[in-house]
């Protein structure tokens, strides 16, 4: 049985007290949880400070475009659905950029789990407006404050059929760890929102910002997170400063339901077709 | 090099205008009408039946990017040899609109015959010595209660023009309608022969004869550039495509969605081409060969995309049928204008392959090499094919099995990786052929992080000069060994005067060409079918002691011509003929320009 | 005054009995209908069937890239904001490729009405699957069924804060044009999405279908199109196959509070400095 | 042609070693550390200050992809006479970490002086001449109260070693901090002094003479090339700007949020590259003069709306501040790998320019040049900076206000359009010169439709041959008129035998290795400013009679020396010296390969 040191690779070069430490950390004992191997597991991120977790993870691990985590987790899921793929990465990277990929995998319920880290600024590129940012928010880019209204990550993937949406908090380890398991349990596309602080460039959404307004659902015992519209009437409530699991469904994955879908994952086909197989598919075209 | 053309056959011969029965060693046939009208169904029939009692055929479609009106056509030429052009002349033209014949006249022979629907007025311009025989198809049509069929009317009538027997029409029909029920099946029937009745009875003398149908034991293959792509793809192990739809690549995801399947692979119509191309990537990683299709649109969004594959060394097949461009640009017509993004695309450097098939066969035969090449190499291979050889329709000899060869490169064993017994693997790891073993994810110990940033050799990112000197030399170091001229064929004398320099699809006009010219000049054919690397040596051989080069290219900066300047050097010698109207060579284009 | 006939250009070239026909009548109506003159709309379209309404319509066109309407509506508007900018195109255009440029528009509340033609399939690439063809859907690229949820444009729009939400039918032209004209006067960003049949390629969703299966909101006095909750969950109830305005909020739009806001359109800006004012920008960088 | 090089003073310099005072007309300064201890706000400190007493400096940054940690470094060359490269040596290193050491000692002269933290205990190689100064640069600053001013400490000493006054220093403290409070005003002055004051009591007789400075009324200008495109921009009359923030270019998109508002203009961080690009476009189109600036991986995802600028005919400026590729690649370090994408990118083909600004002068300059060429020729423009031109901080003696000239191009007036009366304009009409004048949505008689498909002369979409030609023709045409010669600049013999040739940021380097190859031997340096169209027939003037010519580029596969081959022949004169692990080129890495 692998244990966590076995997911971990290299020293993450975050700055120190970064939200991300935890969220990798999280990672890490959620797969010790659910006894899985590290090559069992493959972590594909986009670029960003949070992306840059594919390489600190111990499992396989791919570090694709910024944005573009999604099809990537996508084509390695459909290729070989016997992995266990964790997308994550920034909130630029998977609500600014990435919104459409991750939308459609939603609403395909990819068998993936995506965790984003959601600092709600640009970290990398030192200090920028993010997708998620406040409004009137002020950063590098919005001296004057943004004059856009955020991305809502956790209505729009319930509206947009992602089977399993949660938020964890990194100041909240024992509670992220629980989601990750389920989230990486849960048979669909998981969204997994985590406010992760930048302590260096956001100075507003800060650890003790999040203590203070977070609604933890998870401890709301009259909430039912297989109940669509009250999930959409809560989140909404608390400007989704929450955390917890708000909405689960069941639903075939995508690999299941696919043209082509079968149990062999492709990576184990014989590619080898029988003299008589090719020429058969040659006489197709004798018409 | 090999010889890998045989279209000996193919030059051009100038029909005997004879009144009454016209000898033909091969014909050319069309229909023509608004989008929606069934111009291509008869097309089909036409096509599908001349093949299969032993004709080579070439069928050329002309449509437009609308759904319905417009200004369609099908083109077939006929032979007792193999064809690989539907030809610059036309015989037999069958006119569902006054719009068709307008379209079409300039391309018709004086002994040409138009059949057209009695509905409307055929007018020609005044000296035309084309025969008109006017049928009423839509008349038929109606009375046999369904208008649509006109088109089999059109197509009895061609069968008495072409003095075919209508027997295999009428199986091709019953297959092809068979699931549709019987009632279908006869109407179609009694429009054929009614049409060919008619034409028997008012036009008795009009009759062009066909050469003799060669004896075959089973059909040639029938097939489009695209359908060999797929073909090609399926028989190299692809068991992944991620595309999104676009004229006129579809077709290849098309025929895969039809049989990929069966072998257990996946086909995703991905959200977009940055999506499709980047899951093609994903699914290559873990271990199944991947590739996308698209054309100039969606290849112009996987630009990204092609340098995470060159830097992550992920093998990726990209084929881009190419239309007219630029933009959106003319959606439903040839031109091959993209190798110079194929070529040079995307920020940065890294390596990459660029095979341009230069006939139908060799779409797939292509194909098994695109997906040896990129998992040898380890890097994107991008197979530019083009509307005219995508779309088009062609009587095949056969495709030599022999040459479906599995080659899936350097992958370590799991054997391999239980011996070092390490966590990680060093899977970019500086070789000396560049080229580094990789582990597909789920193997134990095989852990690596592939990556858009400049990494070592396990996938940590790094900013260091030596080691990011070492990883750019050790990717470009792969290319070494590739040797792009095994993708040239050359045909003429070891020191011709003139050669005639082609990639791609043009080959079988230029093969005409040279034919014909071959008699007033020493002259070469040189095609080529590999643009990137650009096969220097081999290019520059043949051309050594040449005095005049035309390099024929369907684009408007010869971008062709360009790489030879850059990379062959003969600045002076080479005379560019390039067309970039929408429309694939004639043979006569060729011949007129190296006359001069 | 305008009149319908100043708002057309050529002939369109859609099939007989194409939804998007009566698009484009209500669409030349309603600017009628507000008393604008041709050259203050421009009318901004991607590629597809949908897409050609630019080259028809009268007034200004840009015919732009598939799925990309909406960026260069934005540069449009946000360079004139005196034009009425009209985006225009399919449902694959807009909730497929161009999904991620669709929901940033909302959320920046971008003021230009957004009309899609959604006949759940792609029109022009001859019958293929689109992101809102319906689950189990046959086409050519989906020969046994989509196995994929459909998007919900509507239910999307309001989470992500569109803040005019509306749908019409291609064969209710009076309703449809009541809906553009309230569009297009509505400050911010509206969505308008019509059900516009394609009679070609989609024989489920037919003008029958819809007829037989459309909820007209506009005719539920009960309904109330500022709550937002309700809207949702009404719009969920019947299955997103409604017409009517569905949602609406007052909310500056993007020019009028984003960096640089100001009365004159940038069109009308004089772009000569004078030589002092020139040298006070060189001279910042005397530091 | 012009000479617009006046680097006449910027030619390497070997300092005599002298212990004690050194006599120096320049000199090399260095503040090393991690990422976040405030390396660059003393390097910042020091250039500000050096500049505004009558220097000229040029500061060059080296930093790394990650918030905190790694190593990064701010180099600042000094002189009396301008200066646009930090030389290839390094006279004083200031060390807050043994790391910094290590990475900068080989750049070192024999007698450089290391200032270092004594918190650590500094180690060099065995027989190293460089002399050690610790000073308790974090021991002041702690009893000082803040750790990080360590770096006000480091400036202080370093300015006893170059035996500066402190006050001007002072002054630019007091002015950066200002808003800030007297408190860290004065703790900042006292930390200084203490630096200054340790290092004089203790190291009295290390010291560095710079040349006097230049006597001047006011500061040199003090800019970054990034700075210059903004401000280039701006006085172009920019007034529109949509950007994806990346690295290194988002400092355009800063200076721009400072300054455009001011003047109505607006900008809008976009949530990808292809919505920045075409939203930027629709601006273009709407009648105002609009940009977008972007690197590499955000470049690529341009290439398809780059097409549509091009067939649509929309103005269009991009720029392009290079950076390591290929894909995420290298994002912190400087590479001049894009040119081919700029000018053979996007699938089909369209007339385009592309502007490689050798100077941040230039960067600014070229700006202007970008915006007039984009509405004369209604084409893209691209203008390819880097990361070492876009991010390196230079004194410039003033900026030329006559040049800033605002030419929009073919535009039709309103009277011209109520003049015609008519509902539609034909904005695509085939003129002579291929330019076509355009109104701006809006303008009543104006109507017209851009497209990105082919189209008509008002933008309806067309299929047919004969207009595609013509359009096709007409876009091509425009750029008959332009000659990229304007761009180019050549100091040399009239016959050189050897020629160095550059394009873009390698200006200095190349100017400086010439200066000193120029006594023995018969040499010229060309550079280029426009990589397309290829000013092939400037080029192939001055390089008519030359031996050997040495291509210099920041890139693998020398995509200039390829572009020279394919426009100018001569391949087998072109030798490519190329750099590409990340670094700008040093002086010696030129003269040491063309001295064989
Ligand atoms: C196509 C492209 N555009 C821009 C960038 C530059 N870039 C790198 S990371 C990043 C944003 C990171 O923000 P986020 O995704 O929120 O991650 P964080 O750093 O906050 O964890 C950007 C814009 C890039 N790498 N690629
Ligand atoms: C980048 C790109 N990819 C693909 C295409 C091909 N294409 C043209 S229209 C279209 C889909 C049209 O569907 P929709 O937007 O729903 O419009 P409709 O035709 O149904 O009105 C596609 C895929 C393209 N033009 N550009
Ligand atoms: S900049 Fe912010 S997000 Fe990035 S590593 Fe530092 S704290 Fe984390
Ligand atoms: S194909 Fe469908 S959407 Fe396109 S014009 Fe015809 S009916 Fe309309
Ligand atoms: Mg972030
Ligand atoms: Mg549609």
């Amino acid at each position: 049985m692998a244990k966590v040191i076995d997911f971990k690779y290299d020293k993450p070069t975050w700055c120190p007290g970064c939200g991300d430490y935890t969220v990798l950390a999280a990672m890490q004992q959620a797969c010790v949880g659910l006894g899985l191997e590290p090559e069992q597991v493959c972590c594909v991120s986009g670029i960003g400070c949070a992306g840059k977790i594919a390489q600190h993870f111990g499992g396989y691990g791919f570090h694709s475009l910024h944005g573009r985590s999604i099809p990537t987790a996508t084509g390695i899921k459909l290729a070989n659905q016997e992995l266990v793929v964790i997308a994550a990465g920034g909130d630029g990277d998977g609500y600014g950029i990435g919104l459409g990929h991750s939308l459609h995998a939603m609403r395909r319920n990819i068998d993936i789990t995506y965790i984003v880290m959601d600092n709600h600024i640009y970290g990398l590129t030192t200090g920028k407006l993010s997708p998620n940012s406040q409004k009137g928010f002020k950063t590098k880019t919005s001296p004057k404050g943004s004059a856009e209204d955020p991305i809502r990550p956790v209505e729009m993937a319930i509206v947009t059929g992602s089977s399993f949406v949660a938020q964890a908090f990194s100041g909240n380890v024992k509670q992220m760890v629980s989601i990750f398991e389920q989230g990486i349990k849960h048979k669909g596309f998981s969204l997994i929102n985590v406010f992760s602080p930048c302590v260096t460039f956001n100075k507003v959404n800060t650890y003790d910002w999040f203590k203070e307004h977070i609604v933890n659902m998870d401890e709301d015992e009259s909430f039912d997170p297989t109940n669509r519209m009250d999930a959409l009437r809560r989140v909404h409530e608390v400007e989704s400063v929450c955390t917890g699991v708000i909405y689960r469904e069941e639903r075939p994955a995508f690999h299941e339901t696919m043209l082509g879908a079968s149990e062999t994952a492709g990576v184990h086909l014989d590619l080898d077709l029988a003299e008589e197989e090719m020429q058969s598919l040659i006489d197709q075209f004798r018409r | 090099m090999q010889f890998c053309l045989d279209t000996a056959g193919t030059y051009y011969l100038r029909n005997s205008i004879v009144r009454g029965v016209h000898m033909n060693k091969q014909l050319t046939w069309k229909v023509g009408g608004a989008q929606g009208e069934g111009i291509d169904s008869t097309g089909e029939i036409l096509a599908t039946t001349l093949n299969r009692i032993g004709y080579y055929i070439f069928a050329y479609r002309h449509f437009m990017s609308l759904i319905k009106g417009g200004h369609t056509n099908y083109k077939i030429r006929i032979s007792s040899e193999p064809v690989r052009y539907h030809g610059d002349d036309l015989q037999v033209l069958v006119a569902f609109d006054q719009l068709s014949i307008n379209e079409n006249l300039r391309e018709m022979n004086a002994d040409g015959v138009i059949i057209y629907d009695d509905k409307f007025q055929a007018e020609l311009p005044e000296g035309s010595a084309v025969r008109l025989c006017p049928v009423p198809l839509t008349g038929i049509a109606k009375e046999l209660g369904n208008v649509i069929i006109k088109n089999m009317v059109a197509a009895g009538a061609s069968c008495r023009l072409l003095n075919l027997e209508l027997q295999p029409f009428f199986e091709v029909v019953e297959e092809k309608f068979g699931s549709k029920g019987k009632d279908l099946i006869e109407r179609n029937i009694k429009a054929i022969q009614q049409g060919y009745d008619y034409m028997k009875e008012h036009f008795a003398d009009e009759m062009f004869q066909l050469p003799t149908a060669p004896q075959v034991d089973r059909p040639h293959l029938l097939m489009t550039g695209n359908e060999a792509v797929g073909l090609g793809a399926l028989l190299a192990g692809c068991r992944f495509l991620a595309a999104y739809p676009i004229t006129p690549a579809t077709e290849i995801l098309y025929w895969l969605l039809e049989n990929m399947p069966n072998y257990g692979g996946k086909i995703v119509q991905a959200e977009d081409e940055i999506a499709a191309c980047i899951m093609a990537i994903g699914a290559n990683y873990a271990g199944v060969r991947a590739m996308t299709s698209t054309s100039g649109p969606g290849f112009s969004l996987m630009m990204e995309a092609l340098g995470l594959a060159g830097i992550s060394e992920t093998p990726l097949v990209i084929v881009d049928v190419m239309r007219g461009g630029p933009s959106t640009g003319l959606p439903t017509k040839t031109e091959q204008s993209d190798i110079n993004q194929a070529t040079y695309g995307s920020h940065g450097e890294m390596p990459r392959i660029v095979l341009a098939p230069t006939t139908i066969e060799e779409c797939f035969y292509y194909m098994i090499d695109a997906f040896n090449l990129a998992e040898r190499y380890q890097c994107p291979v991008i197979v530019t094919s083009d509307l005219y050889l995508g779309m088009s329709k062609q009587s095949v000899d056969d495709l030599d099995m022999s040459r479906v060869v599995i080659d899936r490169g350097a992958v370590v064993t799991q054997e391999e990786l239980d011996q070092r017994g390490q966590k990680t693997y060093p899977r970019y790891a500086v070789t000396e052929s560049g080229i580094s073993p990789r582990p597909f994810p789920g193997m134990p110990h095989g852990r690596f992080c592939a990556l858009s940033n400049e990494h070592d050799d396990t996938g940590l990112e790094i900013e260091d000069t030596d080691g990011r000197v070492a990883q750019m030399d050790k990717r470009f170091r792969k290319l070494d060994t590739f040797n792009g001229g095994e993708h040239v064929s050359y045909k003429g004398p070891e020191q011709p005067d003139v050669v005639l320099v082609g990639f791609g699809s043009t080959t079988a006009q230029i093969a005409e060409a040279f034919a014909e010219l071959s008699s007033t000049y020493s002259i070469g054919h040189l095609q080529i079918g590999c643009v990137y690397p650009f096969p220097t040596e081999a290019v520059r051989k043949i051309l050594a002691h040449t005095k005049q080069i035309f390099v024929i290219e369907n684009n408007k900066t010869g971008q062709l011509a360009q790489m030879l300047q850059q990379n062959v050097g003969m600045v002076d010698k080479v005379e560019a003929i390039l067309k970039y109207n929408g429309n694939p060579f004639t043979v006569r284009d060729i011949t007129t320009t190296v006359r001069g």
